[in-house]
């Protein structure tokens, strides 16, 4: 019986994972510009698609995944210039939907581009999993797992000791006081929109080993990817991997223990439950009304 | 004080017949045959509707360069549903009574299929569905065919394929799709009459990535002695990936929704050794030249893998069949009268298509039998045909 | 009987004593100013008085009736309105929908009376809308009273705010920096204003830098330093009280 | 009787637009589109409530819609309840329903009320796609025709009119609420809850009161679908439905009862329009959501209006 608790547990660390890593592209937007990038789980399907693309024409594969990172760098940046920019001042609501229309554009684009069949990627070490107390444990996912944390001690370092990262962290609490201080602002945004895309990317190859690419991918990605980053509250990257750790481990053990068909309400169950309780989630900063 | 009034009417009524203005299509040629249809072309389920929209074009194109039909041309409208009910009615609406074709070829999914029966049976339109569930034809109605296997003639093909090699315990894991759903009722509503025992029912959700935690719970079942994933997709290929990893040691089957190159591909491995029914279209090279539908699988083969690129699937059989038995119907009545078509449509006899063999009648409104499955198993990465 | 009566009062955030176990009491009486160097915790007292914040420990009466705790639309109930020091107007809502809010609790706000639209609505918001009209006269916003916020000028807005407060007949209205970015003109018709105010029996209490402004209107004045009570009387005393002096002038600033 | 207020005007506009709509509309597809239009602007009426006038957002309610659709389904199928009935026990659980969510759910505040609600739709949407025996499951289920006093409706042109009438009901109920002291209420929790709050506005009633107004009034409108369309899958719950609707309600124009109507027929024909565009479908569609938020950032009836120089109501 423990194997199969392990089994759950393993699986559950192999979404979570998954969820954290896009969680932490939310969560880098959200530090620079308090947005919410609802086209985030398309910058993972483009790194996935494009990685797959590139393979597919014979390129090795690691040139495909520097090439794949590029590609979504530049349409992310592209995100900035044409809908971004132009309506910095807008309410969160109509933010939401730029995003949201800029992942229909992406995937409609990807359709046209690579066609809506499903590819896979090679894993980067191989498919037999490593057997753990009895339960099998893929390396993708210790992969995955490992760069998640890898991204959130680099982000750390970068949020906090670099100038360009308190940069980015105070133009996101104060835009009028960061351009006085003469952060460029613009910059900012194009810089974090940039690093979430290359993040997104990353995700993309990383993942489509275990869940596969095709044009629709990104969907349910980005949403679980955005419950991790509210979970552990917005703009904290250790609060995104905890919050995509606790929703994939409760994924997987309502899965293997409650009722498989009811994993994903009881996944939305438990964040609106941590939600009523704390409501700038597990790690945000709770702001008192400044009047 | 009249001014807000005027403004007011302008604004509200401009937008309304700027919107409903644009949509009146162009004035249409008299003569050629029209072929209304609606596919899930992109969204969940563009799995289905892709190859069947390829297949449909491309068909239409080479039987119009062969002269058309009675002398007519066919003209083909196609719009993208998206697997939804919901976008699928108003479209079969617009194409019934605005576009006004003949015939309507439509429907991926089945939910979209049964969204629109009351349209079609009110409209009286021969109608030929791609959906899968058994219900579109079951109770039959008068105007409503379908050309796909329905989930019962697979299930009862895995169930006797299962019976044969002394497999009675069976765990079942299914998506939370139409497709997924509707195959899971015929498996739970058939296992006790076939004398089998179902020893595990478990679900997945759209869009997971990892179904291990469900396999491991089925693998530990106690007296289990079979699996079996009923879904179409990219989910597909995770089942069976995730199968290998947890070494699971039963035999596995799947459906005719797993029926495709990429299910293999995808599973990187996983897929070595699954069983499943498949139409012949599949397993082509490996039919005796003997098998009548050889001729016609590897032509339609041969036409969709060049003319699109990607390898074949059962799903883009559907459409080709459903095309080909609506011209011979035409070609039959000699008239689009769409009386006469049905007529001749529910008179399909012995007819010879990619993913079988069709015999239709008043009471069998899809014509194939178990006959037309053929059980097949994946070896070193291909399908091989089992007796 | 006192008007408004703090007994200990405190109230911390993370370790800073914004306001530090502060008790005093306000007699009725036109109008009272509380002053004190920034960070002398004025608008976080407000904040408290007014139910915005809740008290780490400490009582609140008001009329002799304890109002800790209580919410601030209670407090409104109980006739305590205020005005804030960064600009809080409705810019979704006209100037006088803006003061006819202030009239929420004397309207009809019974939801079905107003989904079926009842006479009593009708006719409520005519008089409202009649009332306010009225307000934004008496506050010299007579010409604005047909525009839109958005295109007020910053001492309209201001101004505008003490209207709404008026709206809610309060017997107590707290201004929090009232003159805060207004020119000397501007300023000289706060002042006024708030003496107009005061005539018509409302007790004022105001949070003010302007000095001139604070000696020339108030009758008592409390005087707040790190969150604590340094000193309290007339206007007189205590523009000369060494203490109040030095907390303002820093110690080199001490008088002997 | 002043025609330039919106209440008046507004009204006669649209009634004028119904009335003569029908002589313009060639055949059933086209009743079937405009019906269609009118169904989502009920819902996105109550919607701009939410979030256009009291500055809320939800992206889960057409979780509310599937629920009063269901209801009708269920109850009218398989218990034989009349359409009225079915519709007025849906109508009351939804308010129920909303109404225990609300008090913790509206303690939210932007992101993370996107959040919750978001959560909210999808496990109503879950629930519906599993309880399969009950619902049909993903392949929907069958509805039995509005049956009123053994008259039951049926075809386009009856619906057109009870759509037509309903739509002009709701906007009568709109237009009341928002000019009234609750509306006004309501505005000020947009505007600035603190004021609001110490002018005696109880801000958390008034937020779940709109709440559950807007979730009542959706379910409605699940209902009419339901009975209208005669066919029902979780689609109508589930979260793409939900954006949908949002957008219906941003596009038209926040904080303007016409504007969600405009919206609502915009989206609507929409996708008829785009169908010319085949596989470019998508980018065209995500194209004009973007290009439409930024050039006409406050909806395009706000827009339209404020360029004949008129505040919109």
């Amino acid at each position: 019986m423990f194997a199969e608790f392990l089994q759950f547990l393993f699986s559950g660390i192999t979404v979570g994972a998954i969820y954290a890593l896009v969680g932490l592209g939310f969560t880098i937007i959200y530090n620079a510009s308090h947005i919410i990038n609802f086209a985030q789980g398309e910058f993972v399907m483009l790194g996935a698609m494009s990685a797959v693309f590139f393979v597919s024409v014979g390129m090795p594969m690691p040139v495909a995944m520097l090439l794949a990172i590029i590609i979504t760098i530049f349409i992310g940046l592209a995100l900035v210039k044409l809908a971004i920019e132009p309506a910095r001042n807008a309410s969160i609501v109509t933010l939401i939907i730029i995003t949201i229309g800029a992942s229909i554009f992406l995937r409609g684009a990807a359709q046209v581009l690579w066609g809506r069949n499903f590819h896979s990627l090679a894993p980067i070490s191989g498919n037999d999993p490593i057997m753990i107390g009895g339960a099998a444990v893929l390396p993708q996912s210790l992969w995955i797992l490992g760069s998640a944390m890898l991204i959130v001690m680099a982000l750390r370092y970068f949020f906090d000791r670099t100038l360009i990262g308190k940069a980015i962290v105070a133009s996101a609490h104060n835009p009028l006081a960061a351009r006085l201080a003469g952060i460029n602002a613009r910059f900012v945004l194009l810089l974090s929109f940039g690093l979430s895309a290359m993040l997104g990317a990353v995700a993309g190859f990383l993942i489509a080993p275990i869940s596969l690419a095709y044009p629709s991918v990104g969907i349910m990605l980005g949403l679980k990817g955005f419950c991790a980053a509210v979970l552990g509250g917005l703009g904290n990257p250790m609060g995104a991997v905890l919050g995509g750790l606790i929703v994939g481990i409760s994924e997987a053990m309502t899965a293997g223990y409650i009722s498989s068909a009811y994993k994903d309400a009881v996944a939305f169950i438990i964040i609106l439950g941590v939600l009523f309780f704390r409501p700038s989630g597990l790690f945000g900063i709770r702001g008192t009304e400044r009047v | 004080m009249k001014q807000g009034f005027i403004r007011h009417f302008t604004t509200v009524a401009a937008v309304m017949a700027l919107g409903l203005g644009a949509s009146v299509s162009g004035a249409k040629a008299a003569e050629t045959i029209k072929i209304g249809s609606f596919l899930a072309v992109t969204g969940g389920a563009s799995f289905l509707g892709d190859p069947e929209k390829k297949t449909l074009e491309m068909y239409v194109e080479k039987i119009n360069a062969e002269g058309g039909v009675l002398g007519r041309k066919l003209e083909l409208i196609i719009y993208d549903s998206q697997g939804s009910p919901k976008k699928a009615v108003p479209f079969a609406k617009r194409l019934i009574s605005d576009d006004k074709v003949d015939v309507l070829l439509a429907g991926s999914t089945s939910g979209a299929t049964m969204a629109v029966i009351p349209i079609v049976e009110a409209a009286g339109i021969p109608y030929i569905s791609f959906g899968g569930a058994g219900v579109i034809v079951n109770p039959v109605k008068k105007w409503v065919f379908k050309t796909p296997h329905t989930d019962t003639l697979a299930v009862r093909k895995i169930f006797n394929d299962m019976k044969k090699n002394g497999l009675t315990k069976v765990g079942l894991l299914s998506g939370s799709g139409g497709f997924d759903k509707s195959c899971r009722k015929q498996t739970l509503a058939l296992a006790g009459p076939s004398g089998m025992t179902m020893v595990a029912d478990e679900t997945h959700g759209k869009g997971d990535t990892d179904m291990t935690p469900q396999i491991t719970k089925i693998k530990n079942t106690p007296g289990i002695q079979a699996f079996m994933y009923c879904g179409f997709g990219a989910a597909t290929s995770i089942v069976a990936k995730n199968f290998k990893q947890l070494g699971v040691s039963v035999p596995h089957y799947q459906t005719h929704g797993s029926a495709s190159m990429s299910f293999i591909k995808n599973a990187e491995g996983g897929a070595e050794g699954v069983r499943l029914p498949a139409a012949a279209l599949i397993v082509v090279d490996a039919l005796p030249d003997s098998h009548p539908q050889k001729k016609v699988a590897s032509a339609y083969r041969d036409m969709y893998t060049s003319k699109s690129g990607d390898s074949v699937s059962t799903f883009g059989g559907h459409a080709y069949d459903g095309l080909m038995i609506v011209v011979e119907a035409i070609k039959r009545a000699g008239s689009t009268n769409k009386e006469a078509v049905r007529a001749e449509i529910e008179k399909t006899r012995n007819y010879i298509g990619a993913d079988g063999i069709y015999n239709m009648s008043p009471k069998d409104h899809l014509g194939l039998d178990e006959e037309s499955f053929v059980m097949v198993e994946v070896r070193n990465g291909t399908w091989k045909m089992l007796k | 009987m006192s008007l408004l009566r703090l007994e200990n009062l405190s109230r911390s955030f993370g370790g800073i004593d914004a306001v530090d176990n502060l008790s005093f009491a306000v007699e009725p009486g036109p109008i009272h100013s509380i002053i004190g160097p920034n960070g002398a915790g004025k608008t976080t007292l407000f904040n408290l008085i007014t139910g915005l914040y809740k008290p780490s420990s400490g009582k609140i009466f008001f009329n002799e009736s304890d109002i800790t705790g209580k919410h601030p639309w209670q407090l409104a109930g109980l006739g305590l309105a205020r005005t804030f020091q960064n600009l809080q107007i409705f810019f979704n809502m006209s100037a006088v929908e803006n003061v006819m809010v202030g009239m929420h609790l004397k309207s009809d706000t019974r939801f079905h009376a107003s989904l079926l639209r009842f006479k009593s609505i009708v006719t409520g918001d005519r008089l409202n809308r009649e009332r306010a009209a009225e307000l934004l006269n008496f506050v010299d916003l007579g010409d604005y009273v047909g525009s839109e916020t958005s295109s007020m000028p910053y001492g309209a807005l201001k101004r505008l705010e003490i209207a709404r407060a008026l709206a809610a007949d309060p017997s107590v209205l707290l201004l929090d920096e009232p003159a805060a970015g207004l020119n000397p003109a501007e300023t000289e018709s706060v002042d006024s204003l708030i003496q107009k105010v005061a005539a018509n029996s409302v007790t004022v209490i105001l949070v003010e830098h302007d000095m001139r402004l604070v000696m020339g209107v108030s009758d008592h004045i409390f005087v707040l330093e790190g969150g604590r009570l340094l000193a309290e009387g007339k206007a007189y005393d205590i523009r000369h009280n060494p203490d109040v002096v030095a907390a303002y002038l820093g110690e080199s600033g001490r008088v002997r | 009787m002043n025609l330039a207020t919106p209440r008046t005007g507004g009204m006669l506009a649209l009634a004028a637009v119904i009335a003569i709509l029908p002589l313009l509309l060639p055949n059933s597809f086209y009743y079937d589109i405009v019906i269609l239009i009118g169904i989502n602007a009920i819902v996105c009426i109550g919607l701009n409530l939410l979030i256009g006038y009291t500055g809320q957002i939800s992206l889960g309610h057409a979780g509310f819609f599937g629920i009063g659709a269901y209801f009708s389904g269920i109850l009218g199928a398989n218990y034989g309840w009349p359409a009225f009935a079915s519709m007025l026990a849906g109508a009351a659980f939804v308010a129920a329903v909303s109404f225990i969510i609300a008090r913790p759910i509206m303690k939210l505040k932007g992101h993370y009320l996107a959040m919750g609600t978001l959560g909210m739709g999808i496990i109503i949407s879950i629930v519906l796609t599993q309880e399969g025996d009950l619902t049909g499951g993903p392949d929907g289920m069958p509805v039995p025709p509005f049956s009123v006093f053994g008259f039951s409706l049926y075809g386009e042109k009856t619906w057109y009119w009870v759509v037509g009438v309903s739509l002009l009901i709701t906007v009568w109920l709109a237009l009341n609420l928002v000019d009234s002291p609750v509306g006004r209420a309501l505005r000020s929790v947009h505007g600035s809850e603190v004021a609001a709050e110490t002018l005696g506005v109880n801000v958390p009633h008034y937020k779940v009161q709109v709440f559950v107004t807007s979730a009542v009034i959706a379910s409605f409108a699940g209902s009419l679908f339901a009975h209208y369309a005669g066919f029902i899958t979780p689609d109508e719950a589930g979260f793409v439905h939900s954006i949908e609707l949002v957008t219906m309600v941003v596009l038209g124009g926040m904080a303007s009862t016409f504007g969600a109507v405009v919206g609502a027929a915009i989206l609507t024909v929409l996708p008829q329009l785009l169908t010319v565009f085949h596989d470019y479908e998508m980018l065209v569609f995500g194209t004009i959501l973007i290009g439409t938020m930024i050039f006409m950032r406050r909806g395009l009836v706000p827009t339209i209006a404020a360029l004949f120089g008129e505040r919109k109501e």
